[in-house]
């Protein structure tokens, strides 16, 4: 059986709806922050077909870009929990509500 | 003859002297007591001089004159222009004569009768604002400028009744007679309306305000027709709407209420307004215009009976009233019954000229009453008795007023009440009603004479004549009840012809002198009517009598009778309840209309919609707040259904394309 | 310069020049407000004498570009309504300056405020610009809130939100049916390049203009050629309508009025019940009647019946009122009824006297804010059972308050009374035919209901007002305020009380000299509102 | 460099499941893992199984940035972060599920069907057999160059940005971890 484009869109279809599930499931801000990088890296994949689609390398030049950006937000991020952690003892983002209206 | 213009001059500084007096006395002599009563006093005797030289000049002008008419635009709309002037005629210049000088011998009076009060200017001012109001009315060239002064009347009412400010009863009183009078002119208002558009409907943009006009109009029969084709039942309606205005000036059933209170105010107050001048506005109204009521006949019918059951039902209420004004007060209600009852039986010259009479006698007895009151401080008849012998002018001139009231041969009040119970000899139930009245007069005339001034003295202090200014204008005044009457008499020494002012009347207010009435036809000849008059002249002295056999004599007890006629008299001193059945309507049914409005207004619009729209809009702001929880799964969550109903409709959207 | 720039720069100009008076010299600071709100009595009061009466129209007009892409220009001019108009604001601030003498609190932010107030006022009321109608009016709102929210008393954080979101509110609803004009006539004159030619050649003093304009004169030119369907002008003259009937107020939005009355200080009060709520009334006949004949022809009738809400149900509320403030606050509700009326008679009597009454309403509201706010001011209390026999201890205040009475209750010799009964005769015309052509436009049977219920209505007035004078002023004096309540005296504080009955009476007595230049401003109106209905009936 | 799977057929399909199961697999069990030390290495493996798929696709560079990059210095840091904040045994008992999680799993579930959907709608266009176009693009020669011309030609300003980005990137961090300022 031939593989065909749309293969890899719905692995990266599923991987992007695990990630996501991960994100409204989990309460470990670094578990969510790590779901948040598979749901990057399934549109990456998803990128990177779409380049061969095109035949073009643009896409994977946009993936490129992709993983520098989640590099620096990988480590923000983590900067931010740190931070957070160190005033409330706790990653639980449940508790995490001091932007309650 | 005078000229036109100089007649017109002369009505403006009739109409003006006291009004310019009232405006001179509020700015600017309010301090001196001596220049206000002047300003006052003089400018209504220039009135009075002025309205007889008028009046002289009418006789001299014969009866049927063209009017005079002077007016200028008051206000003006495209197609529709108000005016206000003055009109001089017969019926005008009688009428100011009346004002003029019953007013003058009332405002003498005043000066001895208010002597120390602190509020002489504002009285005299108020006073004199009042015979401006009424000379308006007087001079009225239109319908819109009678009501203008119509209403102008009701304030100075108003303003002197309630002129003991400090006195709640006096405070209601003034209040009462003004709403009242309202609920008139609220009729009036509409009547006014429904008449002017009516005739503009058929006759195009003519000043269809103006009486000269509408009297044209009414008195060409192919107009007259063509209206009253047009107008349908409304011309009845108009006509009658217009009489609502009458019924709350003259004070006519149920409109009657304010009346009797109104006594509240100064005894001149009373006097002039409540007796001879304001509350017979009204009957002048109905003369003024008695080209349109004449033809309006369903109107006409309800007029009489309106007016027979006044007359029947104040006469009554008169007879077991114990204070003096009050008795007074109900018999001028009685009185304007009869004018109106007149009127309404097409005999509107018998209504004017009963008018001219009863102001004269019916001031007379009323500045007599506040002489008695003046000299016993009490009001109460019980409180007095042999006035006689200490007060010798004011009996005799009182008796001379009761006397005419009552209708006796020759006095003025006889030649008038002969010529009411003539025109409604026709109609039988009414002229019943009429002798009735006329008997009941005299009763209770007789009650109030014989109680207060014969017999033994029963109040406090010692009563004594009241001053030389007091006492003269009743000397004037009893002068002109006595003998003023004779200008009805078929005399070739009557200044007004042979056949007396009856002639001037009837040619004033009707072409022909003839109308046609569904009861029966209505013209009456001007004089002296044998049948009628004999009949009247009985009732009057038999009633006269039974009071004295009561009263004066004390053969028959007035207190058997009462305990016989329990349920009678109870009903009588409570008036019919009707005043308790008004006071149930405003305190109860008006004040709870009020306070449910209120209610809905508080509560439903502002409480419900307006806070209504407040609170849920804070009600929804504090929910939305909530679903703000500070919580990332619930952004997150939130976001992602938003996505998802997104690319849901963009995927439905792109299948179906 | 034109009057008409002048008389709101008079304004403008005092606040700008208080801005630098020290604030601890209060009577300079009160005189100079004073001397600018004479100015413009004397300059309404030149407008007024001056207006020809034949030529009608515009005139006192102003014109020069200012945003030229948009179409806004400083465009200013008077005709008939707005003289009336001018001359009653004039009027009240000239009263209200003088009587906020009492003020001790802020004197110098209180009077720039309240000239701040004023220049908006006429700047509504002189202006031939939507652009600057429409800021003009969002500029007469504003200070009215900070005057009640500073300086008010009685619930003012209440009332004073409820004002300004009410008054916002229905200004932001207009601004819609503002927009969609200006949008609706540029189209028109963008498609029609030979009608802004024709607009152009009738009005050459406003060479250069260009098919998008704010100039009111220009859009009504484009409605009376036809710019707006008759679709267009049934939806957009509601949005114009409830925008500013709720500054009227029109029931049922009115229920900021009263309580809002009852707040302010007695200045604020007088401008607000005798000036501001007068921008509504104008601004339906200006905009909505002017330019949406045919759409307001088809929603006036229900404007009417609207009416008799605020005169019948106004006046019972009142009626159960015990607080003075809020006596003349219903009150003035039920008297905006008949100005509803006047105007949904569609006549030319009836808008005469709906404008009359504006101007007369204006001035006896005035008058009674400001001696309400004279025996508050030293009472503390409004409510009628407190008060009592007030007239012996305050003779001259409690005539003045009488005298208020009888015109508020529409006794003759008062402007209310003439423009009253020009209410009741156009609403009583409305039930007639019209005849435009071949077409008989029908009367409407309903304002006959109407005449009689405003008929009524005024003897419910009637019953309320001479009620709060009977326990107000009459009946015993109150112990408690003998010989503790002052009484206006001296030429100072008599001045403005006799200003406004002398206004009040000289024209109550001789109506025609305000009616007849009211009258040249109306008549156009009315002309196009029968052409508009004989237009929707043969349309039919 | 001979194509490594393009010729290979069956191989590529094998290779693609392969890859796929253990990208998903991994992602799946890096999800439910209560401890994020292991979330962490399931999450590397994960990673691992994406550059295979590059690697199918022929992007080798990708795919060893991605391993690079990715399952080595970003995981890294990850690791080192939980072993900092030595977590305590009770924060990581804290599994259950929150308030409105259902809504979540069942918009992911909904979005993937539409995804899927979409794609399947799309069939003409994403039917394409992987092998053929990569028969047709040819043997891919230089890896690097192919991806560095147009990163370095066309989209040098961005490229240089990412510098920027990474150095805000990095003062921010140590701005936000330093306790005091």
């Amino acid at each position: 059986m031939e593989i065909q484009i749309a293969h890899y869109l719905v692995v990266a279809g599923i991987l992007f709806a695990v990630g996501l599930t991960g994100v409204v499931v989990r309460r470990n801000a670094i578990v969510i922050l790590m779901c948040l990088e598979l749901m990057l890296n399934a549109a990456n994949l998803a990128l990177v077909a779409f380049s061969r689609v095109h035949r073009d390398m643009q896409g994977q030049v946009f993936v490129f870009f992709a993983i520098t950006v989640a590099a620096a937000e990988a480590a923000v991020m983590l900067a931010i929990i740190i931070a957070v952690y160190r005033q409330r003892q706790t990653v639980n983002v449940d508790e995490m509500d001091l932007m309650q209206g | 003859m005078l000229e036109a213009n100089t007649v017109a001059t002369l009505a403006y500084i009739i109409l003006f002297a006291p009004f310019a007096a009232a405006a001179l006395i509020t700015v600017a002599t309010l301090r001196s007591k001596a220049l206000s009563a002047f300003l006052s006093v003089g400018s209504v005797i220039l009135g009075g001089v002025l309205s007889i030289i008028l009046l002289a000049d009418q006789i001299s002008r014969g009866a049927g004159a063209e009017p005079v008419v002077h007016q200028f635009t008051w206000a003006l709309s495209r197609g529709m222009a108000f005016h206000i002037g003055v009109q001089v005629d017969f019926i005008s210049v009688l009428m100011s004569t009346v004002v003029g000088v019953v007013g003058s011998c009332i405002f003498v009076y005043a000066l001895g009768y208010m002597h120390g009060d602190e509020g002489w200017s504002r009285f005299f001012a108020k006073f004199a604002f009042f015979a401006f109001s009424m000379l308006g009315i007087t001079f009225s060239t239109n319908f819109l400028q009678i009501f203008i002064f119509w209403e102008l009347v009701g304030v100075s009412s108003y303003l002197l009744i309630g002129y003991f400010y400090q006195k709640p009863s006096a405070a209601e009183a003034g209040k009462k007679a003004f709403m009242t009078n309202r609920i008139g002119d609220f009729g009036m208002t509409i009547g006014i309306l429904l008449l002017f558009f009516a005739v503009r409907d058929v006759f195009g943009e003519i000043d269809s305000l103006s009486f000269e006009t509408l009297k044209g109009i009414f008195t060409n029969d192919g107009a007259r027709e063509q209206l009253f084709a047009a107008m349908g039942w409304k011309a009845a309606l108009g006509a009658f709407l217009i009489f609502v205005g009458a019924m709350g000036k003259s004070a006519q059933f149920p409109l009657h209420v304010w009346l009797p209170d109104a006594m509240e105010g100064p005894t001149p107050v009373s006097a002039l307004m409540h007796a001879a001048t304001m509350v017979a506005a009204g009957v002048y109204m109905i003369v003024r215009t008695y080209w349109l009521f004449a033809w309006a006949h369903d109107a006409l019918v309800a007029v009489a009976y309106i007016g027979g059951f006044t007359a029947l039902l104040a006469a009554s209420i008169a007879i077991v009233q114990n204070d003096i004004k009050k008795i007074l007060a109900y018999s001028t209600l009685s009185q304007l019954g009869y004018m109106v009852m007149a009127c309404g039986l097409v005999g509107a010259g018998a209504g004017m000229f009963h008018l001219a009479t009863h102001a004269f006698f019916k001031a007379l007895l009323f500045l007599g009453a506040g002489s008695v009151i003046h000299a016993c401080h009490s009001n109460d008849i019980w409180d007095m008795g042999g006035l006689g012998k200490k007060m010798k002018q004011t009996t005799w001139t009182f008796w001379a007023g009761t006397l005419a009231l009552a209708g006796i041969f020759p006095l003025a009040g006889f030649w008038s009440k002969d010529e009411i119970l003539a025109v409604s000899h026709h109609a039988t139930a009414l002229y019943i009603v009429g002798v009735g009245v006329a008997f009941m007069t005299a009763f209770y005339m007789g009650r109030a004479c014989f109680t207060v001034f014969h017999g033994t003295y029963r109040g406090h202090g010692h009563p004594h004549e009241s001053p030389r200014v007091m006492w003269i204008p009743l000397a004037v005044l009893a002068v002109v009840s006595i003998f003023g009457g004779f200008v009805g008499a078929p005399s070739s020494l009557n200044p007004f012809g042979e056949h007396g002012l009856q002639s001037f009347l009837l040619v004033a207010y009707l072409k022909d002198g003839v109308v046609h009435w569904p009861v029966g036809h209505g013209h009456v000849e001007a004089g002296l009517h044998l049948d009628v008059a004999t009949v009247g002249t009985l009732m009057a002295l038999g009633g006269l009598l039974l009071a004295w056999l009561f009263y004066g004599k004390g053969v028959l007890s007035a207190e058997r009778v009462k305990q016989r006629l329990k349920p009678l008299h109870t009903l009588l001193v409570n008036k019919y309840y009707i005043d308790d059945f008004y006071l149930w309507l405003v305190r109860r049914v008006q004040q709870g209309f009020a306070i449910a409005a209120n209610w809905l207004e508080q509560k439903i619009i502002i409480g419900v919609l307006v806070n209504g729209i407040a609170a849920g809009t804070k009600d929804a702001a504090a929910r939305l707040r909530k679903t703000a929880s500070g919580q990332i799964h619930s952004y997150v969550t939130i976001v992602l259904a938003g996505v998802t109903i997104l690319v849901f409709w963009f995927v439905i959207f792109m299948v179906s394309e | 310069m034109q009057p008409t720039t002048l008389i709101i720069l008079a304004p403008a100009l005092t606040v700008l020049a208080l801005f630098f008076l020290p604030a601890n010299r209060p009577w300079l600071i009160r005189w100079f407000a004073v001397a600018g709100a004479f100015a413009t009595v004397v300059l309404s009061v030149t407008m007024w004498l001056n207006y020809d009466k034949a030529a009608g129209g515009w005139q006192f007009a102003e014109y020069v570009p200012w945003v030229e892409d948009l179409g806004i220009a400083w465009n200013v001019g008077a005709d008939g309504i707005s003289i009336a108009m001018l001359l009653l604001t004039s009027f009240v601030i000239f009263a209200g300056a003088l009587v906020s003498f009492r003020i001790q609190d802020r004197v110098k932010e209180f009077y720039i405020l309240l000239l701040a107030l004023v220049t908006g006022v006429f700047g509504v009321f002189a202006n031939r610009d939507i652009f600057f109608f429409y800021f003009s009016y969002e500029l007469a709102v504003i200070p009215m809130y900070l005057l009640i929210g500073v300086w008010g008393s009685t619930n003012k954080e209440y009332a004073t939100m409820k004002l300004t979101l009410y008054l916002t509110a229905g200004a932001v609803v207009a601004l819609v049916g503002l927009l969609l004009m200006y949008f609706g006539a540029r189209d028109f004159y963008l498609q029609n390049p030979s009608m802004l030619a024709g607009f152009l050649s009738e009005h050459p003093e406003f060479a250069g203009s260009k098919a998008w304009s704010f100039n009111l004169v220009q859009v009504i030119w484009a409605a009376q050629h036809g710019a707006f369907s008759e679709t267009f002008q049934f939806w957009v003259f509601p949005l114009i309508l409830v925008g500013f009937a709720a500054i009227a107020p029109m029931w049922p939005l009115h229920t900021w009025s009263p309580g809002g009355h009852a707040a302010a200080p007695s200045a604020a009060s007088m401008l607000h019940a005798g000036v501001l709520m007068k921008l509504g009334s104008y601004g339906i006949i200006r905009i909505g009647l002017t330019c949406l004949p045919e759409g307001a022809v088809q929603i006036l009738p229900w404007v009417a019946a609207l009416s008799m809400m605020n005169i019948i149900y106004g006046g019972m509320v009142a009626m159960a009122q015990r607080d003075l403030k809020f006596i003349i606050g219903y009150s003035s509700s039920s008297h905006m009824g008949y100005v509803l009326l006047g105007v949904a008679s569609m006549n030319v009597i009836g808008l005469n006297g709906a404008v009359f009454l504006m101007f007369a309403h204006g001035i006896m509201t005035a008058l009674a804010f400001s001696l309400i706010g004279w025996f508050y001011d030293q009472t503390h209390t409004r409510e009628l059972q407190d008060l009592g026999g007030l007239i012996k201890q305050i003779p001259f205040v409690g005539t003045a308050f009488a005298i208020m009475a009888f015109a508020s209750a529409g006794l003759p010799g008062f402007a209310n009374f003439a423009s009253e009964l020009m209410v009741l005769f156009g609403s009583w015309q409305a039930t007639l035919p019209v005849q435009v052509g071949a077409v008989t436009i029908p009367g409407n049977p309903w304002f006959y209901l109407y005449a009689i219920l405003a008929v009524w209505g005024i003897v419910i007035t009637a019953t309320y007002l001479l009620r709060a004078v009977r326990w107000a002023f009459f009946g015993p004096l109150n112990p408690a305020w003998a010989g503790r309540v002052k009484d206006a005296d001296g030429f100072l504080w008599k001045l403005p009380f006799v200003f406004l009955i002398v206004a009040l009476v000289a024209f109550g007595c001789y109506p025609k000299m305000l009616v007849d230049v009211i009258g040249t401003g109306v008549e156009p109106i009315v002309d196009a509102l029968t052409k508009a209905r004989a237009t929707l009936l043969a349309g039919r | 460099m001979e194509p490594i799977l393009a010729a290979a057929g069956a191989g590529h399909a094998v290779a693609f499941y392969a890859m796929a199961a253990l990208a998903v697999a991994s992602a799946v069990l890096m999800m439910t893992q209560r401890n994020p030390v292991a979330c962490v290495l399931w999450l590397v493996v994960c990673f691992v199984g994406l550059a295979g798929l590059f690697v199918t696709l022929e992007a080798y560079f990708l795919a060893v940035i991605q391993v690079l990059v990715y399952a080595g210095a970003i995981m890294v840091l990850f690791l080192f972060v939980i072993m900092l904040l030595n977590l305590r045994p009770e924060d990581l008992k804290a599994v259950a599920l929150p308030r409105i999680p259902l809504v979540g799993v069942v918009a992911a579930l909904l979005l993937l069907a539409a995804v899927v959907t979409v794609i399947s709608a799309s069939r003409p266009y994403f039917g394409m057999s992987v092998a053929g176009i990569l028969a047709e693009v040819g043997p891919t020669k230089d890896s690097v160059r192919d991806i560095g011309l147009p990163l370095f030609r066309d989209w040098l300003l961005p490229f240089e940005a990412t510098s920027i980005l990474l150095l805000a990137a990095i003062v921010g961090a140590v701005a936000l971890t330093k306790r005091k300022v």
